[in-house]
């Protein structure tokens, strides 16, 4: 007790962080895998881009990031918005269309917004997201804002011409963007070789002159430390950085897709890479991770979702009177 | 009377291009997700089997320059179907389309026309939110150059690519996302269908109810509605937006004096304005009452069912607009 | 009565960007060759060597990026004024212009507002051929969530701007390109002006001459040639096309009872339609004929001058249309 | 005389080759010459983009092409037209806006088409022809021709994202496209240094797995040279080749550009290399030039722009009835 009482505090922290890693991914997963019943059960509509398999990158990343940082995602959303803290209420409520969701109902599962937490939203054109991403970095610059803007999107978006025009922007005005590369190897059915001439993502981005780095996507802890690397190095004013987060979603591209395009064997073998149950075993074999706390954090998790989905069940419908409001902003500045 | 098949819009489509590219080697298709995914709503399923990746040409997500890439292969001497997943992404596009599809026949004095057939789905109705539910087409029908088709029924979606094929400039055709698991039957000899004529799909004499693509099941039933009513109306299927087919909507305007335009568009700037106007200029001493416009409410379509429900025409809210011309 | 002073329309916008960017540090001016060239057609001539590199911002050619970057940097509490040289390259960046400029406020649920004004050159008369032709304002008056206004006098070019940038939306201000060398007086304190509502340029009683931006002046040209056959016409300049004043529109015609809309649109589907399709819905009875339209042909714009002149609105046209709604 | 006749009938053959690239290159400068003086006695109107220093790139790179390859060009394209064999004085009747012009006048200085020797075109949107190209030779590869497709672009298109999608394209399905990239250091008047991060463009084309050389865009020779070498590779099947083409405008972008962002030691420093200078200098050098054979050479192409001229001022204008012909193409297949 009397012992090294810093290094035994400096122990338990890290530890506790790595099991809010575990909780974060977890959370993801269980609330992901909670949104396919509600879909079945037609509870949620529209289109649901699952982000299983995929956890340790938000996780990851934006475990690296400070309260004031910005967040821009894409339509495969909902790992970053509980990731960065949005309530898994209004995510949810959102996904049932209600009034309490984190874009009142409008946005749906490909459209989370949640401007207290800095999440500049989900956004369904593929690319779309990128330059915004640019532009609000610039906007710090230029407001001598020490904030970091992190920009997801995926190895399909990197053919678009928005993303060659977004990483020139980003480079040549030396902008604070951490932009983070989701590669799962697939655009919906299209493998990356059938999308890319290179397919050395990290080595394109390269190519516009950003310091950049292939990270295993499925290593949560390797991806917290790549992006905190890279965050450092931003702040330090060091312009924009790249990350290649190598990756795969374990569930098709959304509920409509049959994934024909994919062999079983590949599945399961990167399913073996399973993040969540890398970090289980890992806590494990240190010691850190007990049945019984395994357990508990699952409950907890599984509380969490009960009372979310209660919630979105109980919660208002926007009224229908509503419908043309936001098209317009309410106040005129003065 | 020659046999029947049951059949789906989506099915037609298929068949339309499989006889398309069977018939005519230049014929190819390309797009995002043609191929191994087989389409994004299935449309293609199997053709890649069946041409192999040559013809069934998956393309990454680069929308302006595999377009562009097809407007090239166009003028040089292929006859290529490109599938836009969705109306929402051809803006990525649209330089292509308008500055050289439209533009390169005309520019250049009549030497290189551009015979592409461009694809896309379009519409809302489930709930895809903003950046998914665009109605662009009528949008689209005001670039010279183009042609703009809008295959409502099982016949359309199965004959209007073989005529549009036969186009020698470009030709963008809207599929209807909600249309596509419609089933019906066919001709086992359906084919090829003028693309020239807006239909009657109901005909009528107290209002004319003028619409195109998805919303011609809502106008339809708005139709069952009036008819509670004692109402009778007459139903126009433009099926073409892009050259009108002007005569059409003026004999109808002539039976019926009273117009209402059914159109999943935004309203202001709209085709429904276009029609509108056409019948101020052609028919404006047929009408006995202003002409009503029925479309989408001006804003980006929201995700929830019940918002998104009141965004669109409804056949409730066109039977009123209907009952309000009469009076 | 306050002083005035001789200028251009060109100046005059200079001038408000200049006024602006003095008066708020979130203001800045970014495009294609703003700084170091002065602007395509000089309007920022002079803004680099006052405000630096970082508030007149040059930009590699990357239309869409740059547009989305703005996009960011409004939502990142900046002011940004962004130059798209010419509207017809404004196409490369529509998508970030509907899908995200417009739709984000509404998406979010009201939580991201995009305060950015966006500025382009419009119109033809220029001999600057297909793809340097397009009058695609009243096209982009199709979106919901943008406003979008068209200086035609030395006072909305002075105006508008600060308008527009007190408004929370993006707005799109179009300058017709003819319009730059424009000469005039304007009064030295010239500021804000307001953007809601239209202008009635020369009042008249027999016909309403509807028009905005680069066809006002042809439009008084007209009411000239009118005016020796006796016939007087209301010239009204919309100023805003998004929204549109539908006030301003049917007084008009309440007033004369005869209109005739001036465009340089192509006409299906152009902002014509629309106009007219309101006149049909607010103020059909008070019409004595049917409201006429004079639109740019539907073609891709010719370079030759004699083909181009014939294909644009031009004075005795726009005559003969009001005589032709005299009968 | 009876000595080696073949050796000698080879130099005869070179020399005359040589002596043709000066005559194209001296068209050209001549040609636009005379658009300048045109221009302003308002018999050309419009956007006029001069080639005057760039004359060896499409002299240069069309040497190297056969007679069945396709060629796609931009707004400043005089060099590309004249130099691929579009006769002059339909070159001349275009900016005319005349009925005898290569587009029958409805696309002026910036729209040269002629489908007699490939032309497919000026284009007036930046990095607007890119995608064209890619299309062209995909058709070609479809068709089984061995035809290859020169598409040229300037320094400026290569930051456009329909660039870097069509590099891709070409690079993915080794389609038969030589991409020329007129590097000539500015984009109107923005500098290549605040158009791209890295602006090295060969460089750049290689990211994409394109083989890529930076050649001297002053030496028509060497960009002959490179030409050949590229356009052979392509035609063994080996896919794209993209060459980088050094060159500099020696005058204002357009007749409305004043050049305030240019300084007029860079400019002189770039006459110096002159390429016409260059090639007359070297050939006068070899003994292949005498003052009499390039007075004869000027005078003839005088004599040429001089009918032209001519010829283009006695042409007729396109009925203005025939103003909506060729929206729509008139006969429709059977
Ligand atoms: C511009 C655009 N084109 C096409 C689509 C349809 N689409 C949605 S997701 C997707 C694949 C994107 O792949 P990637 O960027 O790798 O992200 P992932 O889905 O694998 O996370 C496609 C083609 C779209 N939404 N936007
Ligand atoms: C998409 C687009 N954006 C902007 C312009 C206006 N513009 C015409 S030429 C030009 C510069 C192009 O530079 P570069 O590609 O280097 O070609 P260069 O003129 O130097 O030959 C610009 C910005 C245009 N025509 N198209
Ligand atoms: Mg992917
Ligand atoms: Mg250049």
């Amino acid at each position: 007790m009397t012992t090294k009482p810093a290094a035994h505090k400096r122990r338990a922290t890290r530890e506790e962080h790595r099991l809010g890693l575990l909780r974060t991914m977890t959370t993801i997963r269980r609330f992901e895998e909670a949104c396919v019943e509600l879909y079945s059960a037609t509870r949620i509509r529209g289109f649901l881009h699952l982000y299983v398999g995929e956890e340790a990158v938000a996780t990851g990343v934006l475990a690296a990031l400070g309260p004031d940082d910005a967040v821009v995602s894409t339509y495969r959303e909902h790992g970053h918005a509980l990731a960065r803290g949005v309530p898994m209420d209004a995510v949810m409520a959102e996904m049932f269309g209600k009034q309490t969701g984190c874009s009142r109902g409008r946005g749906g599962s490909m459209h989370l917004f949640d401007k207290s937490v800095g999440l500049i939203g989900g956004n369904a054109i593929v690319g779309g997201g990128i330059p915004l991403a640019v532009g609000l970095a610039l906007a710090d610059r230029m407001q001598d804002r020490g904030r970091v803007t992190a920009c997801f999107f995926g190895d399909g978006a990197a053919a678009e011409g928005e993303f060659h025009e977004s990483l020139n922007l980003a480079s040549l005005w030396r902008l604070p963007v951490l932009f983070c590369c989701e590669n799962n190897l697939y655009a919906m059915g299209t493998a990356i070789a059938k999308e890319h001439a290179r397919t050395n993502l990290a080595a394109r981005a390269s190519s516009y002159g950003i310091e950049s780095a292939a990270v295993d996507g499925m290593d949560v802890l390797a991806v917290e430390e790549a992006a905190r690397e890279a965050v450092r190095g931003i702040r330090a004013g060091g312009g924009p950085r790249f990350l290649e987060l190598d990756t795969y979603r374990f569930r098709a591209h959304s509920m409509y897709d049959s994934d024909r395009y994919r062999n079983k064997a590949e599945i399961s073998t990167w399913k073996e890479r399973d993040p969540i149950d890398a970090l289980v075993t890992a806590l494990r074999a240190e010691g850190h991770l007990t049945e019984e706390s395994l357990a508990h954090l699952e409950s907890d998790i599984g509380e969490q979702i009960a009372r979310a989905v209660a919630a979105a069940e109980a919660a208002p419908l926007e009224p229908v009177e509503d419908l043309t409001r936001f098209v317009c902003s309410e106040e005129v500045e003065a | 009377m020659s046999e029947t098949l049951e059949t789906t819009y989506r099915d037609a489509l298929r068949d339309a291009i499989r006889e398309a590219m069977r018939a005519d080697d230049r014929v190819f298709l390309m797009g995002e997700d043609v191929g191994d995914y087989g389409g994004c709503f299935a449309v293609s399923l199997g053709l890649l089997e069946e041409f192999g990746p040559e013809r069934v040409r998956d393309t990454p997500l680069s929308e302006s320059a595999f377009v562009g890439a097809d407007i090239g292969a166009a003028i040089g001497g292929m006859r290529p179907i490109v599938e836009i997943m969705t109306v929402n992404f051809s803006l990525l596009a649209l330089d292509q389309i308008m500055n050289n599809a439209a533009s390169l026949l005309h520019m250049s004095g009549g030497q290189f026309n551009v015979p592409l057939v461009i694809r896309m789905t379009t519409g809302a109705g489930r709930q895809l939110a903003a950046q998914h539910s665009h109605s662009l087409e009528g949008w689209y029908a005001h670039i010279p150059g183009l042609r703009v088709v809008t295959p409502a029924t099982l016949e359309d979606a199965r004959g209007m690519l073989a005529t549009a094929l036969r186009d020698p400039d470009p030709v963008l055709m809207f599929e209807h996302g909600s249309l596509y698991p419609m089933k019906g039957t066919l001709a086992t000899d359906a084919g090829a269908v003028d693309i020239d004529h807006a239909a009657v799909r109901r005909p009528g004499t107290d209002v004319s109810l003028i619409t195109y693509g998805g919303s011609l099941g809502k106008a339809l039933a708005a139709a069952a509605l009036l008819d509670q009513d004692g109402v009778s109306a007459d139903v126009i299927d433009l099926r073409t937006l892009r050259p009108l087919d002007d005569t059409a909507i003026v004999e109808s305007v002539r039976r019926t004096h009273h117009a209402v335009i059914v159109d999943e568009g935004w309203r202001s700037g709209g085709i429904s304005a276009e029609i509108s106007a056409r019948i101020m200029e052609e028919a404006l001493y047929d009408l006995d009452a202003p002409v009503e416009r029925v479309c989408t409410a001006e804003v980006p379509l929201p995700y929830a069912k019940h918002l998104e429900e009141a965004a669109l025409p409804q056949p409730p809210g066109i039977a009123a607009a209907a009952l309000r011309t009469l009076g």
